[in-house]
C-alpha cells in the first residue's frame, strides 16, 4: 500500500492521515491501522452477515403469517448471536476421504473474495477502506474468486450431492458474470470512470436509473436478475436447492467452515446491494427532484450514510421479497435466461448506451436541473 | 472448534478465576445451543407431520424456537427429531446420519412408534421397538403423534437438559435433571421396582408357533 | 353388465376358468398353467376389457397346503371388475409373471415373492421389494417364525 | 413480448399477495406456545392421557374385567387382579397404562361397559426416560365404588381397600421452568384424574 | 434367527433365479464407451433426502443432471402392517389403517369400517353417509392442501408450504373439536362414528368454506399464475393414459392422464351420488395437468361439502355396540374407495373367526409411484422432484 498518485491502485489514504509515508516513518502506527483496519472490516462484516440473517428470518416470517425468532431476547433479536456461538463452537467434522487441504481452503477462499470485495464499497463520502480508481474491475475480479471456493469446497467433499452442487454454482455463476459485467458496464460508460466515488458524483444530478431513460432501467434489471443469480438465491438457488440436492456444495461441511459459506452468502447479499445502489441508485446521494428546492434542501439534510443505508436496505428487501415469493427455476431455463435473453438484452442495451454517450444526446433528457 | 475446549479447560480452571470463568463460558454457550437447535429434515411417518410440518407452519411456527432452520444435510443439523417409525431396514441409515451429525447433538424422540415401536410392538417382524435400541435418545416425546405443544414442551425440556446439564469440561457428557417432578413420596426406584419389573416379566420373548420350528420342518424347497 | 352375466362370460371365454365361491364379488379360478394366456384374453376381450390389475396378493391356506394368488381385475371403461385365483403348491410355489400383461404386475410379483415365497417364471427383475435382499423367510406365510417377533404379553 | 410481459405480471401479482401478509401483521396467525399456556384451550375430546373415573369418595368402578386390556390393538394396557379380592368376585389391584406405545385409539374408553376410563387433554408429558412413562392409574386395591358404599362406614371400607402408590407420570412442568416464563405465573397442571 | 420357507442356501439353487440390489445396479451400470464419452455415475437419493416426502430411497443412474434410469428400493418404513393385522380384532384395524396414508385417515378409516360392515351386511342411516361423506370430503380439501404446500417446497418456494398449513390448520382444528385428534382419528368405526359432532361443527364447517374460497384464489395468484411455474411443470412427466391404466395408477395422477375414473360417480358409495360434483380431468398428464385436477378437485369439495353441510339427517350415528365382538362369515371381501391419493382398497379374508386370516391393503400410493419411473427418464433431477411432488406420494402408504 504505498501512496502516490502514480500507482495504479490508490491504497486507503493511510499516508495523507500520518503524513508522509507511513511504512518508513511509523511504522508501527501502519501495522496497527492495517490491523485495525482489518478487525474492522471482519467485525463489520460478521455484524453485517448477523443483522442480515436475523433481518431475513424475520421478514421471512412476516411474509408467511408467522412471527419468526421470538425467544432470544426481545423479538428474538440476539437469535443470530446464539447462532453464531453455536456454530462456533460446533464440532468441525472432516469426512475421511475427502481432500483435507482443498475442503479447510475452500470456505477460506470464499470469505476471502467477499472481504476483498467488500472493501472497495464506499459507505458514505468520508467511509471507505480502498477507494480504488479501478474500483469497479476489482470487484468484478474478486468477487469471481468466490466461485472458487465453491467449486473446491464441493469437488474436495467427495459427496456427489455437493459435486452437483458446485458444477451448477460454477457454471451460474460464471454465466451470469458476464451478463452483471455488461450492465455494469453501461454506468462505467455514463459515468466514464471506474472509481467508486466518481460514479456516485457523477449521479448527483441524476440517477443513472432514469437519467437515461430506458437504457438506464434496462441495465439496471439485468444487474438485479444477474445478481440475484450471481449470490445464489432464490429463483436462482440451484447451487444449494434443498429440495433437489440436500445441501447442495456446503453438504459436507460443518460447524465453522459452514458458517464461513453461511457469512459469505449474506456477505454477497450486501455486497450486491451496495453495489446496486452505488452504481444505479446513487450511492450516498440524495434523492433530489426538478426544481424542488425546498423539498431537495430537506434531502440534503439527511447525512449520505443514511441515504446509502436506505438503499442499500431497499435492495435487501427487494432481495427477500423476491426469495420468499418465487419457487426456483431449472438447471436449463437458467442457462436459457441467461445466454437466449439477459446476454443479448444487454449487449444490446451496451451498444444502446454507447450510441447515446457518442451523440452525447443523453445529458439533454431528462436533466433534472 | 473454539479456543476454549475440553484439552486446554483443566488448564483454565488452575488459574484463579477460571473456574469461575468457565462457568460463565458454560452459561454463554449452553444458551446459545439451547436456542439455536437446528433440525435435521428427518421424518418417516405420521409424526413428521405433526412435528415436523405442522409444528414448523405458521399457525405453531417453530422459529420462535429459533429451530426453523431445518437442515437437510446431517452435518449442519443439532437436533435429530425421530418422527415416525423406524424399521429394521432403516436401522444402520439412522446410525449413519447419527454419526454424521456433529457434536453436540440431540435426539428426541416422538410418537409411540420411536419410542416403543407402538401399535407395531408386538406381532411386527420389521419394527424396531423404540429408537434407543439404535441410538442415545434425550428426551422422549409420547403421543401419537403428539399435537405440535407437546413438542414444544419437549423441546423445552430439551434446552433445560441442555442449559443446565452440560459443561465444556465434560463434552459429550450429558446429566439429565430431574426435572419430571414426582408426586410426594414416590421415588423412580419405587416405580421401576412395582411396575416396570412386573412388566418385563410379562413380556417375556416367545416364539409364536412352537410347532413350526426349523427342525420340524417336513418341506424343503 | 351384471355379476352372473359377467361370470358367465368369463366362464364361456375357457373351459379353464371355474366360479369360485364365498367372495362378494364375480370369482373364478384359473390354473396356473396358462395364467398368462388366460389374463390377456380377458384383458384384451373386447365387452370385458380388464385393463387394470388393481389388486394382486396371495392368501396362505395353510391347512390345504396352498398358497392362492388373488387377481383383481377392474375395467376402467365398463368399471366392472373381477376376482380371479389360481392355487399354487405352498411347498414350491413358482407361477408365470404378468408383467407383460400389465407393467404394475412387476412390482406386485415382487411384493407376493418378498412376502410369501411365490417364484414367478420370466420375470424381468425378480428380487425382494420390501424386505432386505438377505432376509430369511417369507413373512405373511403363517409358519413364519421370527426371532424379533414378539408375542402380546397379556391378552 | 406479450407472453414476457404476462409472466413479469405474474410474478407481481405473487409479490403483492406475500407483501399484503407482510404489512397486515393482524394476519399472523401463531399462538405462542408455551407464552399462551395460561389460555390455551384445547378442545374437550383431546386424547392425550388416559385417567380413571373417581367419583366424590375417590373410588372408581372398574370391575377388573379386562375388556380394555382386550381392546387394545397393542398390548397397553395392563390389569392385574388382586390376588385375593376382599368382597367381590375380582378387584383391580393395578391398572397399568404405557404411555409409551398408546396410539390413542379411545378403544379402551369406548368399550368399558362402566365407563371408568376417560381421555385427558393433558399433553405436557415429555420425559427424559422412557421407564417413566409406565402408568399406574389407581389409587387402591378392591373393589369398585357401589360395592364398597353398600358397607357401614369408612373404616370398614379402608379395611377392604389397599392404597396404591399412584403413579401416573411425571407431573407437568411447572411455570418457571419453562424458558422466559416468570416464575409463579402459572399453577403446576394436575395430570390425574384423582382429586386432590 | 430361525428360518422358515427356503433357507438362504436353497434360494440360489432354485430354477427361479432371484436378484439383489447390487445385481440390479450392476445390470444398469455400464462403461463409458470412449475417453470423450460422459461417465454415468450411480446416486443414492434417499432414504433420508427433503424431497422424497419420508423414507423413499431412489437409486439414480445420471448423467450430468439427466436422470437415465430409477430404481426404487422400498421398505424403509415397512412395519408388518398386514402380519400385525392377522393378530387383532375387526374393530382395531381401523386404527392401523390411520397409520396407511396419514394423510387421508378418516377416508381410510372408512375404506376399513365399510368393508367390514358390506361383509357383516350391516345398513347404516344417512345421518352416518352423510356426516361420513362431509368429513372425507373435507379431509380431501385438507390433503390437497398439504400437497399444494410440499409442491410449493419442493419447486424451491417456501411460502405455499406455510400458506397451505396455515389453512390446513382450520380444518385440523375442526377436526380436533369433534375427533378429539388431529392426525389419526381412527374416528369412522365399523358401525358407524365414535362419537357424535360437536354441536357447532356445521357452523364451523360453513365458516371455513366461506374463508378458504377466496383463499383458493389468492393461492392460484401466487402460485398457480407464476411464469417460473409454468416453465418447470408445463410439458413434463407425460404420464399418458394407457400407461397410467396398465400401471394401475389411480386417483388424481389417472385422472390427469384423462382417463375419467372416480369411484365417487363410477361407484358411488356414502352419499355422493346424491350430490352435485364434477370429476376434474387433464388432458395431456404431464405436471401442470396434475397440478390443476388437484386445484379442481379442491373447488369440487367444497361445492361436495356445500351441498351437505345445511342438511344433515337426524339419527343415531352408531348402530353396533362398541364392546360387541365382530365375526364376519367365511369369504372374500374387497372393498375399495377413493381417497385423495387414489383408490385405496382393502381386502379382507374371513374365516368366520373375529380377526381376519388376512388383510390386504391395496394402496394408491404404490402404483402411483411406478408411474413416476416411467414419467422422469430422461429429464432432469429438478423435474424428478417436480414429479415426484405432483404424484403426492406418501411412503408409508407404499411400504403399509
Amino acid at each position: 500500500m504505498s501512496s502516490g498518485s502514480n500507482s495504479l491502485i490508490q491504497g486507503v489514504s493511510l499516508s495523507q492521515w500520518v503524513g508522509g509515508n507511513a511504512w518508513t516513518d511509523t511504522p508501527w502506527l501502519a501495522f496497527a491501522a492495517v490491523l485495525g483496519g482489518t478487525a474492522l472490516t471482519i467485525g463489520f462484516m460478521s455484524l453485517t452477515a448477523m443483522v442480515l440473517v436475523y433481518a431475513e428470518r424475520k421478514i421471512a416470517a412476516h411474509f408467511q403469517c408467522r412471527l419468526g425468532p421470538m425467544r432470544v431476547g426481545w423479538h428474538g433479536i440476539l437469535q443470530s448471536i446464539a447462532d453464531s456461538l453455536k456454530l462456533f463452537f460446533k464440532e468441525d467434522i472432516v469426512p475421511t476421504n475427502t481432500d483435507h487441504l482443498l475442503h479447510a481452503l475452500a470456505p477460506a477462499l470464499c470469505v476471502m473474495a467477499t472481504l476483498l470485495a467488500l472493501i472497495t464499497i464506499p459507505l458514505s463520502p468520508s467511509i471507505s477502506i480502498a477507494n480504488m480508481n479501478i474500483g469497479v474491475l476489482f470487484l468484478s475480479a474478486v468477487s469471481g474468486l468466490g466461485v472458487l471456493g465453491i467449486l473446491l469446497g464441493g469437488w474436495s467433499s467427495n459427496n456427489k450431492w455437493s459435486l452437483l452442487g458446485a458444477m451448477r454454482a460454477g457454471a451460474q455463476i460464471i454465466s451470469y458474470e458476464i451478463s452483471m459485467t455488461l450492465s455494469i458496464l453501461v454506468v462505467v460508460l455514463f459515468a466514464g470512470s471506474m472509481k467508486f466515488s466518481t460514479i456516485i458524483e457523477s449521479q448527483a444530478t441524476g440517477w443513472w436509473i432514469w437519467r437515461v431513460p430506458v437504457v438506464g432501467f434496462v441495465a439496471f434489471f439485468i444487474f438485479l436478475i444477474s445478481s440475484t443469480a450471481e449470490i445464489n438465491r432464490t429463483p436462482f438457488d440451484l447451487a444449494e436447492g434443498e429440495s433437489e440436492l440436500t445441501a447442495g456444495f456446503h453438504t459436507e461441511y460443518s460447524g465453522l467452515r459452514f458458517a464461513m459459506f453461511f457469512l459469505a452468502e449474506y456477505i454477497n447479499l450486501f455486497i450486491a446491494s451496495s453495489l446496486g445502489a452505488i452504481l444505479f441508485l446513487g450511492g450516498w446521494m440524495p434523492f433530489h427532484i426538478g426544481h424542488f428546492s425546498t423539498f431537495n434542501h430537506l434531502m440534503d439534510l439527511i447525512p449520505p450514510g443514511i441515504w446509502f443505508a436506505m438503499k442499500v436496505c431497499g435492495l435487501i428487501f427487494l432481495s427477500m421479497w423476491i426469495r420468499w415469493t418465487f419457487p426456483r427455476l431449472r438447471v436449463d431455463q437458467l442457462m436459457r435466461l441467461e445466454w437466449k435473453i439477459l446476454l443479448p438484452i444487454g449487449l444490446v442495451n451496451l451498444a444502446i448506451a454507447a450510441c447515446l454517450i457518442l451523440s452525447e444526446y443523453y445529458f439533454f433528457v431528462w436533466n433534472p436541473l | 472448534m473454539g479456543l476454549i475446549n475440553s484439552q486446554n479447560a483443566p488448564m483454565i480452571e488452575a488459574f484463579p478465576g477460571g473456574p469461575a470463568f468457565l462457568t460463565t463460558i458454560d452459561t454463554v454457550i449452553n444458551w446459545a445451543r439451547s436456542n439455536s437447535l437446528w433440525p435435521l429434515t428427518f421424518g418417516t411417518s405420521c409424526c413428521a407431520i405433526e412435528v415436523m410440518m405442522a409444528a414448523g407452519a405458521a399457525n405453531h411456527d417453530l422459529a420462535r424456537f429459533g429451530a426453523e432452520v431445518a437442515r437437510a444435510s446431517p452435518r449442519q443439523a443439532d437436533l435429530l427429531v425421530l418422527a415416525g417409525t423406524i424399521v429394521k431396514r432403516m436401522g444402520p441409515t439412522l446410525q449413519t446420519l447419527y454419526a454424521q451429525m456433529a457434536e453436540p447433538k440431540y435426539v428426541i424422540a416422538t410418537g409411540a412408534c420411536a419410542i416403543s415401536g407402538g401399535p407395531f410392538i408386538y406381532q411386527s417382524y420389521s419394527t424396531v421397538r423404540g429408537a434407543h435400541e439404535l441410538i442415545p435418545v434425550d428426551v422422549i416425546v409420547p403421543g401419537c403423534p403428539p399435537r405440535p405443544e407437546a413438542f414444544f414442551y419437549g423441546l423445552l425440556t430439551l434446552q433445560k437438559m441442555i442449559r443446565e446439564g452440560e459443561s465444556i469440561r465434560r463434552p459429550g457428557e450429558r446429566r439429565k435433571p430431574v426435572l419430571a417432578a414426582l408426586p410426594p413420596g414416590i421415588t423412580i426406584d419405587q416405580i421401576r421396582q412395582e411396575l416396570i419389573l412386573n412388566l418385563e416379566e410379562k413380556s417375556v420373548t416367545k416364539p409364536l408357533n412352537e410347532h413350526a420350528k426349523m427342525e420340524n420342518l417336513t418341506w424343503k424347497i | 353388465m351384471n355379476r352372473t352375466e359377467l361370470l358367465s362370460t368369463v366362464l364361456s371365454l375357457s373351459t379353464e376358468f371355474s366360479p369360485r365361491e364365498k367372495t362378494d364379488r364375480p370369482a373364478v379360478l384359473a390354473p396356473v398353467q396358462g395364467l398368462t394366456d388366460l389374463m390377456l384374453k380377458l384383458r384384451d376381450h373386447s365387452e370385458l376389457s380388464f385393463d387394470m390389475l388393481t389388486v394382486a396378493t396371495a392368501i396362505d391356506w395353510i391347512k390345504e397346503g396352498k398358497i392362492e394368488l388373488v387377481y383383481i381385475l377392474i375395467s376402467s371403461t365398463f368399471k366392472h371388475s373381477l376376482q380371479v385365483g389360481a392355487l399354487l403348491d405352498r411347498e414350491k410355489p413358482v407361477a408365470p409373471s404378468l408383467s407383460s400383461v400389465w407393467a404394475i404386475a412387476e412390482w406386485q410379483e415382487r411384493e407376493i415373492f418378498d412376502l410369501f415365497g411365490v417364484r414367478y417364471l420370466n420375470h424381468p427383475d425378480l428380487r425382494r421389494l420390501l424386505l432386505e435382499d438377505d432376509w430369511n423367510g417369507h413373512p405373511l406365510r403363517k409358519d413364519y417364525v421370527d426371532d424379533f417377533m414378539l408375542e402380546r404379553p397379556w391378552r | 413480448m406479450h407472453v414476457f410481459f404476462r409472466g413479469l405480471l405474474s410474478l407481481f401479482k405473487g409479490m403483492k399477495i406475500t407483501w399484503y401478509y407482510l404489512v397486515h401483521p393482524s394476519t399472523v396467525v401463531t399462538q405462542q406456545y408455551p407464552e399462551n399456556r395460561a389460555t390455551l384451550k384445547l378442545a374437550d375430546r383431546v386424547r392425550a392421557q388416559l385417567a380413571f373415573n373417581y367419583d366424590e369418595n375417590g373410588f372408581h368402578k372398574c370391575t377388573s374385567c379386562h375388556i380394555c386390556e382386550e381392546a387394545c390393538p397393542n398390548a397397553s394396557i395392563h390389569v392385574i387382579d388382586r390376588p385375593k379380592p376382599a368382597i367381590a368376585k375380582n378387584e383391580l389391584d393395578h391398572f397399568i397404562w404405557r404411555l409409551d406405545s398408546c396410539t390413542f385409539c379411545n378403544l379402551c374408553v369406548l368399550v368399558c361397559p362402566f365407563q371408568v376410563l376417560k381421555m385427558n387433554p393433558t399433553f405436557e408429558s415429555s420425559v427424559f426416560d422412557q421407564r417413566l412413562l409406565v402408568y399406574n392409574l389407581t389409587t387402591y386395591a378392591g373393589a369398585t365404588g357401589p360395592v364398597l358404599m353398600k358397607q357401614p362406614d369408612a373404616e370398614a371400607r379402608n379395611k377392604l381397600i389397599e392404597p396404591r402408590s399412584v403413579y401416573d407420570g411425571p407431573t407437568a412442568l411447572e411455570g418457571y421452568h419453562l424458558a422466559g416464563i416468570p416464575p409463579g405465573l402459572y399453577e403446576p397442571t394436575s395430570t390425574t384424574g384423582v382429586p386432590k | 434367527m430361525e428360518i422358515t420357507g427356503m433357507t438362504a442356501a436353497t434360494m440360489s439353487n432354485t430354477e427361479v433365479p432371484v436378484s439383489s440390489l447390487d445385481e440390479r445396479i450392476k445390470f444398469f451400470q455400464n462403461e463409458p464407451q470412449s475417453a470423450l464419452a460422459t461417465q454415468e455415475y450411480f446416486v443414492n437419493m434417499g432414504p433420508q433426502h427433503p424431497s422424497t416426502h419420508g423414507v423413499l430411497r431412489l437409486v439414480l443412474k445420471m448423467d450430468g443432471e439427466t436422470v437415465r434410469e430409477i430404481i426404487p428400493v422400498l421398505g424403509y418404513v415397512h412395519r408388518g402392517m398386514e402380519k400385525k393385522a392377522e393378530y387383532i380384532g375387526y374393530r382395531q384395524q381401523v386404527h392401523l389403517t390411520d397409520r396407511l396414508d396419514y394423510l387421508c385417515a378418516l377416508m381410510n378409516n372408512w375404506v376399513m369400517a365399510d368393508a367390514v360392515e358390506r361383509a357383516m351386511k350391516i345398513e347404516l342411516n344417512d345421518r352416518i353417509l352423510t356426516l361420513r361423506t362431509i368429513f372425507a370430503e373435507l379431509q380431501r380439501i385438507q390433503s390437497h392442501q398439504l400437497w399444494w404446500g410440499v409442491f410449493g417446497m419442493d419447486l424451491g418456494a417456501f411460502t405455499p408450504f406455510l400458506y397451505g398449513f396455515r389453512d390446513r390448520e382450520k380444518i385440523t382444528a375442526i377436526f380436533e373439536d369433534t375427533m378429539g385428534a388431529r392426525l389419526t382419528m381412527n374416528y369412522i368405526q365399523p358401525g358407524g362414528l365414535m362419537y357424535d359432532i360437536h354441536p357447532e361443527f356445521p357452523r364451523k364447517v360453513k365458516d371455513f368454506l366461506k374463508y378458504f374460497k377466496p383463499i383458493l384464489n389468492e393461492y392460484d395468484e401466487l402460485f398457480t399464475g407464476n411464469v417460473i411455474v409454468h416453465q418447470r411443470l408445463k410439458g413434463i412427466g407425460i404420464l399418458d393414459g394407457k400407461t397410467a391404466i396398465s400401471v394401475g395408477a389411480s386417483g388424481p395422477v389417472l385422472r390427469a392422464s384423462g382417463v375419467s375414473y372416480d369411484l365417487r360417480k363410477s361407484d358411488p358409495y356414502g352419499v355422493y351420488s346424491k350430490t352435485q360434483f364434477e370429476v376434474p380431468v387433464g388432458t395431456t398428464g404431464d405436471c401442470w395437468d396434475r397440478y390443476i385436477v388437484r386445484m379442481q378437485e379442491m373447488r369440487e369439495s367444497i361445492r361436495i361439502v356445500e351441498q351437505l353441510i345445511d342438511n344433515i339427517p337426524e339419527g343415531p350415528t352408531m348402530v353396533m355396540k362398541f364392546g360387541a365382538k365382530i365375526r364376519i362369515p367365511e369369504g372374500i371381501y374387497y372393498n375399495q374407495m377413493e381417497t385423495a391419493r387414489g383408490i385405496l382398497g382393502v381386502m379382507l379374508v374371513a374365516d368366520g373367526t373375529e380377526k381376519p386370516y388376512r388383510l390386504h391393503f391395496r394402496t394408491p400410493n404404490f402404483n402411483n409411484l411406478w408411474s413416476v419411473i416411467s414419467m422422469a427418464k430422461g429429464l432432469r433431477l429438478a423435474d424428478l422432484v417436480a414429479i415426484l411432488s405432483s404424484v403426492d406420494i406418501v411412503v408409508p402408504d407404499i411400504d403399509r
